[in-house]
């Protein structure tokens, strides 16, 4: 168990009462009972209010643009073995302007862990509707409310065969340390979503309306995560009931096994780079 | 008699142009002749029409130049379209079980499976490499070459494949050298250091290799992707990592991640595929990421033309990006400039922490030129990484230069904080605008030091000539010929080449260009993109333009024709 | 029954033996036999081999850029309720550069026909691997293998509450051409995938590689196609055995539904203009 | 006495800066005077400090200045941050219950609800209606048309909140008016006319509406977002299709969509996401897809400042996209100018068959100016489709002014075929390079009609004065002022504002800007981007530069400051 205050940074400036308060404690407890220190991990995020996370934590932090902190922390991953690899981002970020890299992140299976920041609405742009938002859903720009039904986002990660498929909630602090703890140890890609209720804009999906509706799938009768029948029944899953915990996990080998590995020294210094000459052989 | 020969092999797609054409080039070269080679294709991949064009002298070579000499023809089409350009004393080889027109008063000989391997299975093997020896029997150079070359091809494919290449081509040598020609390269021998024949793209893979690249990542995308494969065929044996993307938008974004962690990263597309590129190209900026992007052109706008040569993107990679940020442009000339420069682009990206651009055209990405070994020496690796681990670490440290110390997470205790967002020093977002100022001044005060780096200028022809004509990227070999025949012609002129476009080389290309009474800009694209620039970085403007957006390569004919008007 | 020549436009580019003439050929069979005439239907592709098909039909034609089919037929859509609206794309076109859009269009369901070319292969560009190219396939810029297995894209159309979901084999022309009509005839967004050979460029999944595995979902006893988790089991199944035919169907309102309907008359000579005194209104 | 005064409310973001300021702002145009307010805010929902300035003249106002008179502070920071403008004689309003300490020496006046509504839950409302009042009553102006317009606003919120919002207005005009104040706006009185108060993205909206748009789709981006909202709240009344896309790729492909079916199409967005949308813009330049496309500019590169204010992305939007293609660039310097710049957008859309593109930024879009309905006339709306229905019918027709007869899908028989590949005139993908050369010349002739109907400049000054300053889009205001401030102070001096970029207004800018003897531009970037534009195209430049790049608006006293050293 390493101190918390190792984790410390910068002051936020997320609104009294949002639900990344209590997701930045209890990621900064995951780290410290695995004993990952700040130099031993690094965060990658894209443009969001969730996307300010990496700053207000002590760690490696790679901040990009919006929607593409999957292939940041990809590319990162394939080239470097050592650090834990985390990705976090805005359901905006990951499931609207980035859908596609999620596709291709189930698909490849790299080492790294995506922690997705559900609050169901686009928060630092001031409330527009989400892939995540509620059918019905009011903004601005959708005075009549949503038209079609949210992303079904776990169900997309099972049918893709993720390896580590979770889904967490601000509102349960302890439980999403320990999700937080399996994300990280698994080794493949997890993928663990967590419930953040956004307290100045999504008025409807509020910590209430959350607690009146998440429980744990652990406590179903002999629920089998490796089912993927039923994994992708607890998928699907909104509205009434909502699962938390650990949806569906499959053994897979990770992205990165299928490449050379390098390491870190010899990027920094290339000691030999390939001798010309055995470069020119096939133009004669 | 000077050697100078086109040889023209055409054929429906599918049926074994390059087949002909690639062998027979590398066979030329090690007989000892220079050979420049042009591939020209149809967005499709069966039928239609292709072809190649084999130039081969006794001289140094350049450029591909207009007119036919030897016409291998697989198909109707091709006589139909080339006849006309076949010189008077040339000659048609073509496929008998597909040519049934044959134009009066033309020399031909005509080829087919049954007289070149009778009683075989061998298919398109026979007229392929029977051609092949054909037109070496007509040049009068031996065919062991060629049918070593075919051996070493087709090993793979079993002992009767190879059988069947080097009876054909054999064959189809004794064939050629019944016709006579006016000029053979019987004369031509080996020099004693033998030569390479290597294409633009295949060059800059070597030149990305050599110097330590250790990522590559991209999204196919014609012409771009023939450096893709280069780096792709190498990439097991050295080392590097080689992702396909699911998009360009993720094929930047990696190479960014991949670059940010230490390794020495490429990415490349073609126009369309860039414009996505182009929101990463800003993040690489802001971030202070090293990142090299080639940016292989074909002609515009949206799809265009996918597979012809063009010239249309420099303001694109000039100016792409939202604000203003620093960034480097090269557009190489030829195969072992190229080398250099990607070479050169990986120091400057790694020692400046910013993006490089590379731009290349279907023409020079496809077109092999003959080179010597020497051309392609040893190069040096910049990486400008700091080894000191003083903790706390600040990333974006303001320094007279604008160049902060640049760290590798994992690479010791100090953390590496890299920020899209306006950033304090240690890598944190901010809203204090006169940390702002700083930062933007920092970033670009690096193109102060980067400039005084670049030139890369090339001249040709008649130093103090009234007539000068400048170019960029690709068109240097056209060029460079065109002068050289004006100035044997009489009429002197002088070429400038520039190779290094951004930051804008203003004191040399000034120096090169004020002087000119005559300046004649040569551009592959409509509205002269470098004269624009030109006149904004310079005031000097072009008094010509000498332009082509038909998707085709400069031709020094095309060149000269255009001057007539003028010169 | 519209004579089948009424469609012939341009000569075809494809290579001899291509799966898109069979495909072509069913097309126009569907068009002629529910007797849609080339002005009244749309076909908007993006940029592959596939994507020429709408040249080698007579049809209103938009053939825009690689990946991005979907959301011009769907801003069509929006604003034109006359024409069939059909989508034509590759899989790299659909699944690799436009899988977000993708995403996007099964939560719409707008009243569009989706039909993807999926050769498992990149044709137009020679060769390369696709999302849907087997695991182990081998390329220019995989001279390894593809080191993870293909996207499920029929579970994620299920997943997803696509709200018609269908396979068909350019080797069953005339199956091929009842599934043509009956997506064409279905309201809402249909999906229909079409393995179709590349026998340029994909020397694995060929004509005889798909006829040892094809059969037709409908012959599996009391198969019902509104059963989700049957039909998702049917949609993730692959390799051995691929089923053909309709896969899923789910009742859901088009998205046009949910917007004012312009009609082409008043697109074409707006009559009315919104009075400026009245939208100044707000401002005084 | 002539009236001129600033007006700041500041606190933290959700403190209810809006809610005193806007309908102040209204309260005060009704009054009759002249308003023009500024909103400047930071990348954050709650706390950080944001605050709105309002400059309420007794003349025409078309700028903010520097400097204030009243200050309301909700929080301690505003304090702080502001009290060193705090004219000799201004008033501090502020909230006791966040304001703790008050500068030594100022006056001031408290506000707390207690004193405001005791004994109600009223909560904010208390001290935001309170201290709208109190301004009201400092500056003797009834309290009536405030009380008015906050009922409004709260009607739906039930009687009991009107009547807190009445009572504590009331109240703060009474604790207000006790204050004695050197100039009040107790002399102004209401024109016959009613004025309006409006932003310049609400006004583009306007035009848009007014102009006949049929759809708008795009993604949330600041500060684009204030348009799409604008066009979104009034879009089922007016029949307007409103999609938000899942990315701005698909915004902008969804726009071509809809478009090519004929509907009038806008979509818009900010730097990075329209760096996403370059493709697509080059996809309507090839396919001659007419589309209005909105660039509102805040600070890069990358994700830089984002509720800033910049004008660096001029560059960005004139050369995005591959290949050479024709398109249009224009940028509004006020809402009025904006309302119509957008229907004539409209108009050229559809007329040349191409994009264009309508640059603002973060200033122009929050910015609100006091106007007249006359500004914003009935507009026409030029479809410029051919209706006869020849079949068949050629899309992309060749014709003398390089626009081509336009049709819409279902208009009737003749087939609209459209294609991003290079295309012959019936819209097929062709491989023919002569139809290629046609094509090329025929999409860019359309500028040569284009360029005679742009000009769009405006002056301001003293018309023979020997120092110049230009400027172009939202700078128009401050330097507007500058420049009659320099002649008020005897130092003649001319504004000329370009609101129409591209084409470039060649002989109109040469005409306007040849004879200045002291050429001075000001732009809102750090590379002078009009300035490299007006060499490259005239040969033209700047004898010095103004340029600001912290992400702030221009005043008129930065200009001022910074023409010291030269005028
Ligand atoms: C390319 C691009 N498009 C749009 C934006 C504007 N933008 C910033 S954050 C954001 C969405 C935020 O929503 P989400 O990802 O859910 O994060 P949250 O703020 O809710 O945590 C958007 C659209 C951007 N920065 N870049
Ligand atoms: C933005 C962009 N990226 C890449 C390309 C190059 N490109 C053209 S077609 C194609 C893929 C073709 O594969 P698929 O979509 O499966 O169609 P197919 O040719 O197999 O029918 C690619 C990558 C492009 N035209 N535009
Ligand atoms: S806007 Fe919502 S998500 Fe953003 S900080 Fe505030 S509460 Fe959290
Ligand atoms: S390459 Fe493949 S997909 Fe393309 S036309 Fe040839 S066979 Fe068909
Ligand atoms: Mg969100
Ligand atoms: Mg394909």
């Amino acid at each position: 168990m390493l101190p918390l205050d190792l984790y410390d940074s910068i002051e936020s400036a997320w609104c009294p009462g949002c639900g990344n308060f209590p997701m930045l404690k209890a990621f900064k407890e995951a780290l410290a009972e695995l004993e990952i220190r700040p130099e031993e991990i690094v965060v990658v995020s894209g443009i969001g209010q969730s996307s300010k996370f990496p700053h207000y934590l002590k760690c490696h932090t790679f901040n990009g643009i919006h929607g593409r902190t999957l292939p940041v922390a990809t590319g990162f991953r394939l080239v470097n073995r050592d650090l834990k690899v985390v990705a976090v981002a805005g359901d905006g970020d990951c499931y609207g302007e980035g859908g596609n890299h999620l596709l291709a992140a189930f698909r490849r299976n790299p080492d790294i862990t995506l922690v997705t920041h559900n609050n169901q609405v686009y928060g630092l742009t001031k409330g527009q509707a989400s892939p995540t938002s509620d059918q019905g859903f009011k903004s601005l720009i959708q005075p009549q409310g949503v038209p079609y039904p949210p992303l079904h986002t776990l169900a997309l990660a099972v049918a893709q065969d993720c390896s580590w498929v979770a889904r967490g909630f601000a509102g349960e602090g302890e439980h999403l340390k320990n999700l937080y703890k399996e994300a990280l140890t698994h080794k493949g890609f997890s993928f663990l979503e967590v419930l953040q209720p956004c307290v100045t804009f999504n008025k409807i999906n509020t910590y209430k309306w959350y607690r009146q509706r998440v429980y744990r799938v652990a406590e179903t009768p002999d629920y089998d995560p490796e089912n993927e029948l039923w994994a992708y029944q607890k998928a699907k899953e909104w509205g009434e009931r909502i699962p938390l915990g650990v949806i569906y996990r499959k053994v897979r080998p990770a992205l990165e096994e299928a490449y050379p590995r390098l390491e870190i020294k010899s990027l920094a210094r290339p000691e030999s780079t390939p001798p010309v000459s055995r470069l020119l052989a096939d133009f004669y | 008699m000077a050697v100078d020969l086109n040889i023209l092999i055409g054929g429906a797609a599918g049926q074994g142009v390059h087949a002909i054409s690639l062998p027979l080039a590398k066979a030329l070269v090690r007989h000892g002749c220079q050979v420049i080679t042009r591939q020209d294709y149809q967005s499709r991949i069966r039928g239609g029409h292709l072809f190649n064009v084999i130039r081969v002298a006794d001289r140094p070579l350049l450029s591909g130049r207009e007119g036919v000499d030897l016409l291998v023809a697989l198909n109707q089409e091709t006589v139909t379209l080339h006849q006309g350009e076949l010189a008077p004393d040339g000659v048609l080889i073509y496929d008998a079980a597909h040519v049934k027109e044959v134009p009066a008063g033309v020399r031909s000989l005509a080829l087919s499976h049954d007289t070149l391997l009778p009683g075989t299975q061998a298919g398109e093997i026979a007229v392929n490499a029977g051609a092949s020896g054909a037109v070496l029997g007509l040049l009068q150079v031996p065919v062991a070459g060629l049918t070593q070359l075919l051996a070493d091809t087709f090993a793979g494919k079993g002992p009767e494949v190879v059988e069947w290449n080097e009876k054909a081509a054999t064959r189809g040598q004794e064939l050629g050298e019944a016709i006579p020609l006016a000029v053979t390269l019987a004369g031509i021998t080996a020099p004693p250091e033998p030569r390479l024949l290597i294409s633009g793209h295949e060059a800059l893979a070597l030149g990305a290799l050599a110097g330590g690249l250790k990522f590559i990542c991209g999204y196919p995308m014609t012409p771009w992707t023939s450096l893709f494969n280069a780096v792709s065929q190498r990439a097991a044996e050295w080392q590097v990592v080689v992702e396909q993307a699911e998009d360009e938008i993720a094929a930047i974004n990696m190479a960014i991640g991949a670059s940010y962690a230490g390794a020495r990263a490429l990415t490349g597309t073609s126009g369309g595929g860039f414009c996505l590129m182009t929101e990463g190209l800003g993040l690489a900026a802001m971030t202070e990421t090293p990142l090299v992007i080639v940016v292989a052109m074909r002609p515009g706008p949206s799809t265009g033309l996918p597979t012809r040569t063009d010239q249309g993107d420099l303001n694109l990679v000039l100016y792409s990006g939202q604000g203003d940020f620093p960034r480097a442009v090269l557009a190489p000339g030829t195969p072992a400039q190229g080398y250099l420069l990607m070479a050169k682009a990986l120091n400057l990206a790694d020692r400046y922490q910013l993006p490089v651009l590379i731009l290349t055209d279907q023409y020079f990405g496809d077109s092999q030129l003959t080179h010597t070994a020497p051309e392609f020496p040893e190069v040096a690796v910049e990486r400008a990484l700091s080894l000191e681990t003083t903790t706390p670490y600040e990333r974006y440290a303001l320094t007279p230069d604008g160049v902060s110390p640049r760290r590798l997470p994992g690479m010791g205790p100090g953390l590496v904080v890299a920020d899209s967002d306006e950033h304090t020093p240690d890598g944190h977002l901010t809203e204090d605008l006169s940390v702002r100022i700083q930062m933007q001044a920092k970033r670009q005060r690096k193109l102060e030091g980067l400039v005084q780096e670049l030139g890369g200028l090339t001249f040709a022809g008649a130093e103090e000539a009234p007539l000068t004509l400048a170019c960029w990227g690709s068109s240097l070999g056209p060029v460079h010929e065109a002068v050289t025949r004006l100035n044997q012609a009489g009429t002197p002129a002088r070429m400038v080449h520039l190779s290094e476009l951004w930051p804008f080389p203003r004191e040399a290309v000034a120096r090169a260009l004020g002087s000119a009474q005559k300046l004649v800009l040569v551009e592959g694209n409509y509205t002269g993109q470098l004269n624009g620039l030109l006149r904004q970085e310079t005031g000097l403007q072009a008094h010509h333009l000498i332009r082509r957006y038909d998707g085709l390569p400069f031709t020094p004919e095309y060149i000269l024709k255009d001057l007539k008007g003028i010169a």
